[in-house]
């Protein structure tokens, strides 16, 4: 294979090679069933509370509040159905935005055809959710509130804090997927006042297929998956090891280097940005500050965004699009909608995501390609055509 | 998930521009589903003497208007008409089931485009038998 | 460490070297999102299907009838849960057995709570289901029976064919827990008349944390975890590549290798049961010949399991058993009351399970061992002490 | 799981066996919960010269017997009967929380063999404080 710039962090990471080491022993080796009582048991065992040590430091909570998973979609679907079942009897009404991932959207859809009822909050042109909205929508039967640390396609960081201050006062069960947050943001649950929080290891550098759900002490909650008595009885199933060890040191290492994680990536991300912006008609998707260090979403009008990924894909670059294309379905993306583009604008979108291994020679080079290729596909669009002609003179991607 | 012939049509797409005195010009699609595509031809004793094509769509949709556009170059109008998507799919060594609908758009922008000479040259526009293939699929 | 002779695979057993081997250029180097569009992806895709259509090959499935999950605990929540909602207008009954492992029971006792009733199957001293019984079980409200294929902790391999025909006849939807049968016995889903199969990859030499729900085309039903679009829809979820890739190599070998695998396993397993059979008051819970190659479950009377564990574990030997004081309960297991053991006795079981590490040797060092302690721990028995003065004579472990 | 002081009670046991001609004898425990405790006293000038068990049961029951008979030779009847079950994980250093009930049946062993000899010698049995465990933890 040639040159490979990945700029796709967003959707997943490499393992980091210090990460898999710590890992494989547990594959071969120390492969005991951690439920069992000889030695070779208890080392894996103790190594499962090790990596919820690490969990618990890296979020401000208690070891045992750390609960592993299969990964964030599990984490989302387990406090929606888990949460909504178990206090059915205080309420059925349930809030959450209309720009959360799908773990969190297609579960809530779930709920409503099963009586429970969801208010999906709408977001501002920065993809932030409005506190107003917020407080006017809690009802006396609102038993759960889902708001994401940090959306996946447009990096916003919503006001958590705020929301927790909120829900706290209120009474009310608040849960934060936060699978884009971990590693790129300071998380502190208890600060914070969350109540339930979603994470996924290959997300900062750690295996596929684990996770975890923070549940704070007391919170009532039913098990998405019953059997055995792992995770103190909450999650049934033996404990996927190397992949909570590698959970472990993947968090480990984010949370001690996440001050000049953010600051290298930040610095990337605007020169990214800065370089992009130069392009005509293109414009910069979600909040300017209040956003992922690493991401970067920006509309090019008049293009669709599969065709500037595969153009991208023939020179080594990995990106992603909020287009319908690329998605497999028609429709383009909701939360490039929720923040109010119009559909054609919303396919010309691209998502660029940095992470640990992209280098300053990598966003330059994807600058070098980018005007081109933007060129290009204009040059084939007739939307373009068609607007040169009108003679329309700004770019403006609201509605 | 594309064929070689695809990505080949796609980074090296046939055709493409505008014909400035088109005999006739058919658009279909719909921005906001993401893929419109517009096809000229120049016609001459009843012969498709040049096409080429504009698209703003996906990999699919501009592979799909560059092998539209080979395959009626040459061909009698009556011949063009009677290209169907499948032929075009076929040439293009199969699409992935998603987009499959770009082939259609293909077909439809060479209906549209005859009709749209034969309007202009005094004849009955030919009824398109397909529906518009958005509408079924519900996008907004 | 010592040494170690593990007896222990049916609670897990190590993965095996070829099968990490082709799991790790997936940690590190092939680490693309198989949802993306570029290469890094495509080949992740990939990966994924050659899994699947491995997997398919051992079941005698079609490949696009394989779901990857996070285990087997998973499978069989999937499936109850799953099948119970979707199918609620047909009817709310569903039919099990008393032995089914714990994801299943207790998927059915979550579901009891919600509206379903659940039979539950008793079965006979060596595990077995009666097929007359489980006919009359059925009424016009049944959705599911869901009977699993070999038991794990008496080994003992129920009449999944037969039960899959009357399923068929009757056209309810027919789930078998294979966890512990996949590699150990040869499985044939269309020729059994199987709609939904689980098994879990850590059972059969793959890595733990990842397992596949076989669902038959047509079948109805609903997700367990909902989100993005992976698994066709059905199963959301980044995947867990590496493991997918682990597991499809597992299977593969474990499908080349089955005969030699289950020749050689009976054999020592044979042995094991005969040596130990020499030790007074001994008794084969389980089938003798209807039973899972590497399984041998025993109960020694006046004796508790635990302590008989911890001395194994003392020379290096590890093993399980259905004591209620191994699994954190005060009651003995379940299957082991279901096959008519009186409490006491039940107390007193070792499971010794074989794989494919397991020598001739291991099966000598451990029938060297058990008699010593068996010895050791009955003079300190008051059990025994009283059994003795009462000049009692048979070992009738039936009550 | 368990602390070393256990598993050197566990695996090398002080005081199993019996008493012959013991003063005390007590039982306690159940089988069908998987355990059974019995534990010998022999009593002289109201000290215990000697104590044995013997226990079907866990390690941690195992443990505890032997530790809770080590505990109480030498003392006097009374303060034998004071050695509480806390002093008996104390002196493991430590017992997993799902077995702290096996030293509440070795402090009630010790008890219902005390009981034993005060009853053989014409005293009233001291009334026992706990309730059996086993009623609250529902062991059937
Ligand atoms: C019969 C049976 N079913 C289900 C399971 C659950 O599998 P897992 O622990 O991989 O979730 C097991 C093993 O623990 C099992 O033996
Ligand atoms: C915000 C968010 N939530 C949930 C998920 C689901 O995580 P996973 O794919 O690990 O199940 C993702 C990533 O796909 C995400 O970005």
């Amino acid at each position: 294979m040639g040159k490979i710039v990945y700029m796709d962090n967003s959707a997943t990471t490499p393992t980091k090679s210090e990460v898999l080491e710590e890992m494989k022993p547990y594959f071969t080796e120390k492969y005991g069933n951690p439920s069992s009582i000889y030695s070779l048991a208890r080392e894996t065992k103790a190594a499962i509370e090790k990596s919820r040590e690490k969990v618990a430091k890296v979020l401000g909570a208690n070891p045992d509040e750390i609960y592993f998973t299969a990964g964030g979609s599990e984490s989302d679907n387990w406090t929606l159905k888990g949460i909504a079942y178990a206090n059915q009897n205080k309420g059925n009404h349930i809030i959450t935005t209309k720009i959360e991932h799908h773990a969190v959207l297609h579960a809530c859809e779930y709920l409503e055809k099963h009586g429970f009822e969801v208010t999906y909050l709408p977001v501002d042109e920065y993809g932030l959710i409005n506190l107003d909205d917020f407080k006017k929508a809690i009802t006396d039967k609102t038993i759960l509130v889902s708001v994401m640390f940090a959306n996946n396609e447009i990096g916003t960081i919503e006001p958590i804090a705020e929301v927790g201050k909120i829900c706290k006062d209120k009474g009310i069960y608040f849960h934060t997927d936060a699978v884009q947050a971990v590693g790129n943001v300071p998380i502190n649950v208890k600060k914070m006042n969350i109540d339930l929080l979603s994470l996924s290891a290959h997300k900062f550098y750690g295996p596929k297929g684990v996770g975890a759900l923070y549940i704070k002490k007391g919170v009532k909650i039913n098990p998405l998956i019953h059997g055995g008595g792992q995770e103190g009885g909450r999650r049934a199933g033996t404990e996927n090891v190397p992949g909570i060890v590698g959970l472990g040191k993947a968090i480990e290492l984010a949370g001690e280097s996440m001050d000049s994680h953010i600051e290298r990536l930040t610095k990337l991300r605007d020169k990214l940005i800065g370089g992009i912006m130069k392009i005509p008609y293109s414009k910069l998707n979600g909040h300017p500050v209040k956003r992922l260090p690493g991401n970067v979403n920006v509309c090019f009008r008049f293009i669709e965004g599969e065709s500037m990924l595969l153009l991208l894909d023939g020179m080594g670059v990995c990106g992603s699009s909020g287009s319908a294309c690329s998605s497999g379905s028609l429709d383009p993306s909701h939360v490039l909608l929720a923040i109010g583009l119009p559909p054609e604008i919303a396919h010309g979108s691209l998502r660029l995501t940095l992470g640990d291994f992209t280098t300053e020679e990598d966003v330059d080079y994807v600058l070098g390609l980018l005007p081109k290729f933007v060129k290009r596909l204009r040059d084939m669009s007739p939307l373009y055509e068609e607007f040169i002609k009108k003679g329309e003179e700004s770019c403006t991607a609201k509605k | 998930m594309y064929s070689e012939k695809v990505m080949d049509h796609f980074m090296n797409p046939r055709n493409v521009g505008e014909i400035k005195d088109a005999d006739g010009v058919g658009t279909v699609g719909n921005p906001v589903c993401g893929d419109i595509m517009r096809i000229y031809l120049k016609i001459e004793d009843n012969i498709i003497k040049d096409a080429k094509f504009k698209t703003f769509g996906c990999g699919a949709a501009v592979a799909s208007s560059s092998m539209a556009t080979e395959l009626i170059k040459g061909k009698t109008v009556d011949d063009a008409w009677g290209t169907s998507n499948k032929a075009v799919v076929e040439a293009l060594e199969g699409l992935p089931p998603i987009k499959i609908h770009c082939s259609v758009l293909a077909e439809q922008a060479i209906h549209a485009a005859i009709n749209d000479y034969r309007i202009k040259h005094g004849m009955e526009p030919i009824k398109e038998e397909h529906k518009d293939i958005h509408d079924e699929e519900r996008c907004e």
